[in-house]
């Protein structure tokens, strides 16, 4: 990451991004007052477990949350629109053209009704007056670029008659249609097998390095987020606990519920063989009502009476985190701080 | 609140009842729209048995005599006189100069052949009652025939001025009774234009009727439509789509008067009779068998407040009757038994007949189920237990026939045959719907059907119909009455006989 | 396809035979055709010779494969009452029911189906609630009870329509709502409840994260989803509508098929009432084999292996 | 190795599939001539992609399916002829759903004794005695006995879901993914359960992964899966040092380690799944194969021995003209 | 290696409320099902209570005193409700007729419910060639005319109410076949039933205790709206007189016997219809209350 690009005007600014979502027994905070930016070309692991909010945050930025969630932030601008105060209409030429999104299921991403082309034009023709010829000819040129062979005689295929993984090439395909500047990639290879998650991860990291495109990647997995991301942002109850550069979050993980994470994974060559894994005990509080403090004090080893309090945004940008102990209490396990 | 509603709803809708005022009938059109309740199932009045069949029949066709329904005068209608010339013989002179719808010139070939055809009764025609008296006919000449019966039947005058019409020889011949229920050809005062079978008869009027006692027809046109819903009906008739309805039930006629000059309604009397038969021959399935006791008997006929029903549920031109036949048929004496409401003597009968706690019967009817509803509350009340069961009307004499009806309301109708032998001798005489099988009553109405002599045919229908009361074999009950509903337009004075005479039919 | 197709039919096929042989079964139980035909004054041995002259004394199973003989070349025999060919006599009164069916399902489809959709875009909204109110309000809405309430109102107080028969359009109209009222609640909700599936489904979410515009997003590609089920519910439904019209015809005095079958009950007249059984269980069979051919051509899935 | 507990001859699972609406039911060959065999106390981790067989097997182990041919012998007896009951007291499962695999109209203590209660074992105090018991096991307080599935987390689910398979104290649990559907922070706790419970029991666990790293921490032996064969079987430490099918390469490559000074694997596995029921011929794994020649087309390969186990491909079979001696690809 | 039991920390706070309370809550909150429970409810009272409700022997007529008008259109309080053609009490008719309809829609849902229920589950849980014929039986059912078939065999066998009762109860087992067999197709993939089975429980077992329980839901929603079906159908029957055989005070049959009479005394025909609607109108509703509350719990 160069210096110019990290001074340079973020494609994506998020400031105090808050989701509140009204139920009959109060109202959930699903997230919390999140901050990131995203450059062009760069690449945003959003990484936590289910509940964290991962997935409301890349549904907020698309714009595409159900009715009744409330949104809120004081920025939420994407390469000068400001995506809060946008108009439907002004929203509906940013998404599929502007900024892509790729979901967690193939299987059920595409619309059975319709073939991989008419879906595939379609992503095109709503923004971009070409004819249905130019964007066959688009959807063929794409379809060979994420790997599918005889593209042109897939186009006539209806969704069912692929595999998950070729789905999966195709959902990718089609955004990337308009050449978008964002992708927003939710858990795209979760329902994936391994060897074919494998291949989609390195499609999408090629796919984004060649075409320049920035790309938030939501995952609960580690090993996706280390092999792929430029930064990595570690959610726990809504809040972005620990933000960073991929290489200093996972070389040394200041938030206790990052290393909890880390320590949880059998990790080959660290782990000792059938020894106990680190484990992080209890579970997840509930974010309906007010929450004060630390959401993971009730989880964490470390925690002390000033959890309960205002919370202070520690280290130094890019590598931040938010603990009351100023080391995010590494040297309380032995480990350099 | 739902007191309330009900109340609004109530009343919103007897208003638009009453507020709905009557559109003119389609007077200009010279059309008359009639209904009818039940589809009829062949427009060839041999082959049906309906009331409907009757009406179409004396429109479309002619017999040879023609009885004035007022006056009950017998007159020449095809036949301009008529004579016994010995016991079975009976002669007939033909009108002349008579043609048929289809333009056939009328004849004593005509008659022949009718009368062969329908007699025969192989041929099935429907009634075989009102047919099979007749042994033959034969031609004298052109403009002269001679039938003969079977037995000595003095009745024959009374048929051949009913149900006996005459078809055109050659067209029947070729046709047959199917060819002819689509598309009817006789000599009466309307041809029929249009047969939707069961649905829709257009007749028009015959402008070259022959002089006939049933009188010229004076509307040009009639629509008959068959409606089978009441409420229908009358629907229809407020909206002013209908001229004419008939057989209109006794509570809706009364409204339908109530309603000021809206509607003409009007109510006679008609030969429908009805009556309980009971299983006095044992021929059910029950056992014990409490209809073969007199004492029984008895008790039902006491049991039923027939004043009541009559008073409340026919009304109208009805009246209560004792016997097995009604009152103005010749040789209907009233002057029988007679059981007047007494349900403590009916329950004291029972008891002395064995059954101090009453039993229990199935119960059969096969039309107006209210009359039947009311006559088994009666029962009930002294004790007679009814398992009441509605049955179609070819389902229950079916049943009826094979004897397994311990106790059923039914009606007759005699076919507006104004002779006790229509009803009494249908069902008194070890038939398959005789349920009483008594020898004596059997004799004496074989006496009284053939004899030709009236005072002995009254004398014998007499004694019959004394010892059917006296033994109790059935209860009578009431004779019917029919209520006609027309818009004020249509001039018409309905007949005792049930019969809609289209001739007798006038625009206001 | 047309293995698809054979395979179908022979299912049908097999269906109606059973439906036939069940219904002929319990006509044969239901009593004496020889009594019923033979007429008024026939002695027992009349009946008899009917008996023998019409075979019916004959085992059944032989009885039902003459008839089913018959029935495979269109002869269903002669009506007991009518003295007419059964099929003549059927063919006369399908129309009216036919022309009743499709305006029934025509009115059913056509009021469900948007109020479906749009009670399903806005759950418990004000258009849902009332859909919901008219959908449970036509379950339990017996329908004589509304076809004489309809007469009175329209055909009698405000006389805009005819209150019965059949002879032009305007009198199909009371009836088709009575009969298409009768269909109409369990379209809606399986419009409703298919639309809200779809709508929440993934590729819905796809749709839109496209930049598809919200009617766009509806009726190309939620709606095409949601109406394959609908298409099998509105055969049955038609199916049933034509074996329920027997009510509506006989409040409407409407001649046809349904108030036949009917009457033919009420007269035992057994070749019209087996006839109309068969034919009105065939209805309903090719209806939904119909409907599933165009729910396979719907459905991709269906479509190709 | 002991005798082995459970034994697996020749096994296959063979299902009449139907190919859409029309067309002939195919034969799909699920499970294809498999043999195993499981010491007492060891952990043999299964893996492969998803349609390649492992949760038949795993059905057919607990006798939900039957096999269409072979033996499954536990502790020397084959289970074929046997009652489902005395099979049910040696073997238990662990689901890999813990929402879909307790009954959700049953409160806790119903679903952990309804084994006892099954076998007709004790009376209704012993049987809660031992509920009790074996909730604490797992680490499950008692007052959770008399409360709903629907009120716990997924790990405490699991959690009721081992103690159901523990009550009867069964020698072998099949574990078919117990921990693919929690969250990472819960699936330590649950691996760190089975592990225990197997220590303090003598447990033998079939554990069915999609997971490598999970395998590689837990088993004792892994067996490798492909198309209902399996391809490769060795002890763990074996089959992670020298990978020998070049299928089980693959796999260990795609294995992501948190490690961010690497990239994206490149796997070389370039076709997708084949379809089961037209498997390719000859050696099953040849299109998609790096090595894949004409003889891997032509012909399925053998069974070649090796130190702790046996592996399925031309590369090592000497009588192969493939074949290579120091095979290091 | 001794066992250290990890005792989560965290689960008193988690213990979210029971099935049962979720349940009470969702009852609690939903209109629909509490006005149709009331209503049914208090009909069964009536039913129940009807000797003892009743004003008037409800078969007592008195032919003196037809059609005399309800109280609120002028009537008076000996007769609330008014009399009927034969002058029999309205009111007493119409709460004796409340047991005749429920009844008639009980005994006809529980005959089919068990028919349809037995096929249905059957068919689910062994599918193959029990699927095979069931379904194959469903399609029968479904393309025989079930009006007109009902109309037939009531015509062939009499009105009586048991052969109104046992017609209906053997004709409306397909809703059942249909809802049970899928519900049991869909219960059967889960994990417990297989679980179970793996523990060796028997297949009687299995489907009690484990299938039953859970699709008993959706098998109470069909029964009621079952139970609304075979009442709306006995109302036709009898409209068009094939149904219930007087004196039997029916609803329908009341409904049927006013009909006639509806253009001038439509009170006669209002108040079966009404209450027979209302009727039906909260059995649907508490249906589908039933259904509400009953869909299965959200995983969060």
């Amino acid at each position: 990451m160069s210096q110019l690009q990290e001074n340079a005007k973020p494609l994506l600014s998020v400031r105090g991004l808050t989701l509140d979502i009204p139920l009959a027994s109060g109202t959930l905070h699903a997230v919390r007052g999140i901050d990131f930016d995203l450059h062009k070309g760069e690449t945003l692991c959003i990484v936590g477990e289910s509940g964290s909010g991962k997935s409301l945050t890349s549904l907020a930025i698309m714009g595409l949350l159900e009715k009744n969630i409330r949104r809120s932030a004081q920025t939420l601008d994407f390469d000068g629109v400001d995506l809060i105060g946008a108009s439907k209409r002004q929203m509906r030429t940013l998404r599929g053209n502007r900024i892509a999104m790729i979901f967690q299921e193939p299987m059920t991403s595409l619309n059975p009704a319709y073939t991989i082309g008419d879906q595939l034009v379609e992503a095109l023709r709503l923004h971009r007056k070409v004819s249905n010829e130019e964007a066959r000819a688009r959807a063929v040129e794409l379809l060979e670029k994420v790997g599918i062979t005889a593209a042109a005689s897939r186009l006539g295929q209806y969704p069912h008659q692929l595999s998950g993984g070729l789905r999966q090439r195709v959902v990718i395909a089609m955004a990337l249609m308009c050449e978008p500047e964002l992708i927003i990639a939710d858990e795209p290879t979760t329902a994936l097998d391994v060897t074919i998650q494998a291949q989609i991860l390195s499609l999408l990291v090629d796919l984004t390095k060649e075409m320049d495109v920035a790309m938030i990647l939501i995952t609960h997995d580690l090993g996706v987020v280390a092999r792929v991301a430029d930064k990595v942002g570690v959610m726990y109850a809504g809040a972005l606990v620990e933000t960073g550069p991929a290489s200093e979050v996972f070389g040394a993980p200041m938030h206790p519920y990052t290393r909890g994470l880390l320590h949880c994974i059998p990790q080959p060559g660290k782990t000792k063989r059938g020894e106990k894994l680190g484990t992080i005990p209890g579970i997840v509080p509930s974010l309906i009502g007010e929450v004060q403090g630390c959401a993971f004090r009730t989880r964490c080893p470390h925690v002390v009476e000033a959890c309960r309090g205002e919370i202070p945004e520690r280290g130094t940008p890019p590598h931040e985190f938010l603990c009351v102990h100023a080391d995010g209490a590494r040297a309380a396990e032995g480990e350099p701080a | 609140m739902k007191a309330a509603y009900l109340k609004t709803t109530a009343l919103a809708l007897a208003m638009s009842v009453a507020t709905s005022g009557v559109a003119l009938a389609d007077k200009a059109n010279d059309t008359l729209r009639v209904a009818y309740t039940k589809e009829l199932e062949n427009v060839d009045s041999y082959f049906n048995s309906s009331r409907e069949g009757v009406v179409m029949q004396r429109a479309v066709w002619d017999g040879l005599i023609y009885r004035d329904p007022i006056t009950n005068e017998y007159k020449g209608n095809l036949a301009t006189s008529w004579e016994w010339i010995d016991d079975k013989t009976l002669e007939l002179t033909l009108r002349e100069g008579v043609t048929f719808h289809n333009g056939d010139a009328f004849s004593a070939d005509d008659v022949v052949a009718t009368v062969n055809f329908v007699a025969k009764e192989e041929n099935g025609a429907k009634t075989q009652r009102n047919v099979n008296w007749m042994e033959s006919a034969e031609k004298v000449d052109d403009f002269t025939v001679r039938i003969k019966t079977k037995e000595v039947f003095p009745a024959a005058i009374e048929f051949l001025s009913g149900p006996v019409s005459i078809y055109p020889a050659e067209y029947y011949a070729e046709v047959g009774p199917s060819g002819m229920g689509l598309a009817p050809v006789g000599t009466g005062p309307y041809k029929v234009v249009e047969v939707v079978p069961g649905q829709k008869f257009v007749l028009e009027k015959n402008e070259n009727y022959h002089d006939s006692p049933k009188g010229q027809p004076s509307i040009g046109r009639i629509e008959i439509r068959t409606i089978p819903d009441v409420n229908t009906q009358i629907a229809e008739l407020f909206s002013g789509s209908l001229d004419l309805i008939w057989q209109v039930p006794a509570d809706q006629a009364e409204k339908l008067a109530a309603m000021g000059d809206q509607f003409v309604v009007s109510n006679e009397s008609t030969m429908r009779v009805g009556y309980l038969s009971m299983d006095a021959a044992g021929r059910s399935s029950m056992d014990p068998n409490p209809f073969q006791d007199i004492k029984v008997r008895q008790a039902v006929n006491y049991a039923i407040d027939r004043n009541a029903i009559v008073d409340n549920l026919l009304k109208g031109e009805s009246k209560v009757v004792w016997t097995p036949c009604f009152p103005s048929q010749f040789g209907c004496d009233q002057n029988v038994t007679t059981y007047p409401y007494d349900p403590a003597k009916a329950k004291e009968l029972l008891a002395e007949a064995g059954y101090p706690n009453g039993f229990e019967t199935p119960f059969y009817a096969y039309r107006d189920r209210d009359y039947a509803e009311a006559i088994s509350s009666y029962l009930n009340a002294v004790g007679i237990k009814t398992d009441f069961k509605m049955l179609q009307y070819s389902a229950l004499r079916e049943l009826n026939m094979k004897g397994d009806v311990p106790l059923s309301f039914q009606t007759w109708g005699s076919y507006s045959i104004n002779d006790a032998s229509a009803m009494v001798s249908q069902f008194f005489k070890h038939g398959s719907l005789d349920s009483t099988r008594d020898d004596q009553v059997l004799e004496w109405l074989d006496v009284a059907d053939q004899s030709n002599v009236p005072e002995t045919r009254l004398e014998y229908y007499t004694k019959a119909l004394t010892r059917i009361a006296d033994e109790a074999y059935w209860a009578p009950m009431f004779s019917y009455n029919t209520n006609y509903v027309t818009s004020p337009e249509v001039d018409y004075t309905p007949t005792a006989d049930e019969v809609l005479r289209f001739t007798t039919m006038r625009w206001n | 396809m047309l293995p698809f197709i054979l395979k179908r039919l022979g299912l049908a096929a097999l269906v109606a035979f059973t439906v036939s042989f069940i219904s002929f079964s319990l006509l044969f139980l239901s009593g004496d055709p020889a009594a019923a035909l033979a007429g008024e004054t026939a002695s027992g041995e009349d009946i008899e010779a009917i008996r023998r002259l019409y075979g019916f004394d004959r085992p059944m199973l032989v009885q039902y494969g003459e008839w089913l003989f018959q029935a495979l070349r269109g002869d269903f025999g002669e009506s007991y009452y009518f003295k007419l060919p059964v099929a003549s006599l059927i063919a006369d009164r399908l129309s009216v029911t036919m022309t009743l069916g499709v305006c029934g399902i025509t009115f059913a489809l056509l009021t469900a189906v948007p109020l479906g959709v749009v009670a399903a875009i806005r759950p418990n909204s004000i258009i849902d609630r009332i859909a919901l109110f008219l959908s449970v309000a036509g379950q339990a809405m017996p329908s004589f009870w509304f076809g004489l309430i309809l007469i009175v109102l329209f055909g009698i107080k405000l006389r805009w329509l005819p209150p019965s028969g059949a002879s032009t359009w305007q009198h199909f109209i009371m009836p088709t709502i009575v009969l298409g009222y009768y269909a109409m609640p369990a379209i809606m909700r399986l419009t409703r409840a298919g639309m809200l599936e779809v709508l929440n489904s993934d590729y819905i979410r796809t749709a839109r994260a496209k930049g598809a515009g919200e009617g766009r997003v509806l009726f190309k590609h939620a709606l095409r989803n949601a109406i394959i089920p609908v298409v099998s519910l509105a055969a049955v439904q038609m199916g049933f509508m034509l074996g329920g019209s027997i009510v509506v015809e006989s409040v409407f005095a409407l001649h046809g098929a349904g108030y036949l079958a009917w009457e033919s009950i009420a007269r035992n007249d057994l070749p019209t009432v087996q006839a109309l059984i068969l034919i009105f269980s065939m209805f309903y069979i090719i209806f939904t084999f119909l409907a599933d051919v165009l729910n396979a051509w719907l459905d991709p899935r269906m479509r190709s292996s | 190795m002991s005798a082995p507990v459970l034994e697996l001859k020749n096994v296959a699972k063979t299902y009449r599939v139907k190919q859409g609406l029309f067309g002939k039911p195919k034969p799909l060959k699920a499970v294809n001539d498999v043999s195993l065999k499981l010491g007492r106390g060891e952990v043999l981790g299964l893996v492969g992609e998803s349609g390649c067989g492992k949760s038949t097997l795993a059905k057919i182990l607990l006798g939900l399916e039957a096999p269409t041919e072979g033996q499954v012998l536990v502790d020397g007896d084959a289970i074929g002829g046997q009652d489902r009951l005395a099979l049910a007291k040696r073997i238990q499962p662990i689901f890999q759903d813990p929402y879909s695999s307790l009954n959700p109209r049953k409160t806790i203590s119903d679903i952990v004794s309804l084994p006892l209660r099954v076998h007709g074992v004790g009376d209704a105090e012993s049987r809660a005695k031992a509920v009790r018991e074996t909730l604490e096991l797992v680490g499950l307080p008692a007052r959770v006995l008399n409360t709903y599935p629907s009120q716990m987390s997924g790990g405490q689910r699991q959690r009721v879901a081992i103690a159901r398979a523990l009550i009867m104290r069964p020698e072998i649990v099949i574990c078919d993914e117990p921990t693919s559907a929690l969250d990472v922070s819960v699936q330590s706790q649950i691996l760190n359960l089975l592990n225990d419970l197997r220590d303090d029991f003598g447990l033998t666990y079939l554990f069915i992964s999609h997971d490598l790293a999970v395998i590689e921490h837990l088993a004792t032996r892994v067996a490798v899966m492909y198309l209902g064969r399996i391809v490769e079987e060795a002890d763990v430490e074996e089959l992670f040092a020298t990978p020998r099918h070049p299928y089980t390469r693959a796999l260990l490559n795609s294995v992501l380690t948190p490690d961010p000074s690497q990239g994206v694997p490149d796997t070389q596995l370039g076709a997708a799944y084949p379809n089961p029921i037209s498997p390719p011929s000859g050696c099953h794994f040849h299109p998609r194969c790096p090595f894949a020649q004409a003889e891997c087309k032509a012909k399925a390969p053998r069974p070649i021995p090796t130190a702790s186990g046996h592996v399925e491909c031309h590369l090592h079979d000497p009588e192969s003209t493939m074949y290579r001696e120091n095979l290091s690809v | 290696m001794a066992l250290q039991p990890t005792i989560d920390p965290l689960l008193e706070e988690i213990s979210g409320p029971t099935p049962r309370q979720i349940l009470r809550k969702r009852v609690r909150g939903h209109m629909g099902l509490l006005f149709g429970l009331g209503v049914v409810l208090l009909l069964v009272v009536v039913a129940i209570l009807a000797p003892v409700l009743a004003p008037h022997d409800p078969y007592l007529q008195d032919l003196g005193n037809r059609m005399v008008k309800p109280i609120f259109m002028g009537g008076t309080w000996e007769h609330p409700l008014g009399t009927d053609h034969l002058g029999r009490d309205y009111l007493s008719r119409l709460i004796y007729g409340a047991r005749v309809s429920l009844l008639i829609g009980g005994v006809a849902a529980l005959i089919s419910g068990v028919i349809g229920t037995a096929m249905g589950v059957a068919a689910g849980f062994f599918g193959g060639k029990v699927d095979a014929v069931v379904t194959f039986l469903i399609n029968v059912r479904l393309a025989m005319p079930v009006v007109l078939v009902a109309l037939a065999v009531v015509a062939i066998m009499g009105g009586s109410l048991q052969v109104v009762i046992g017609v209906l109860g053997l004709l409306l087992w397909d809703r059942f076949a249909v809802v049970m067999r899928a519900s049991t197709l869909q219960v059967r993939q889960r994990e417990y039933v297989s679980a179970a089975q793996a523990i060796g429980a028997s297949t009687p077992r299995v489907i009690l205790s484990e299938i039953m329980p859970n699709i008993v839901n959706n098998l109470i929603v069909i029964v009621t709206l079952e139970m609304a079906h075979a009442i709306l159908l006995e109302a036709a029957l009898s409209f068009l007189g094939l149904g219930v055989q007087p004196p039997t005070p029916s609803w329908g049959l009341m409904v049927s016997e006013g009909k006639n009479m509806m253009l001038f005394e439509p009170w006669l025909v209002l108040i079966p219809g009404v209450v027979l609607f209302v009727l039906v109108l909260a059995i649907n509703l508490m249906g589908d209350g039933l259904r509400d509350v009953t869909a299965p719990e959200s995983r969060s």
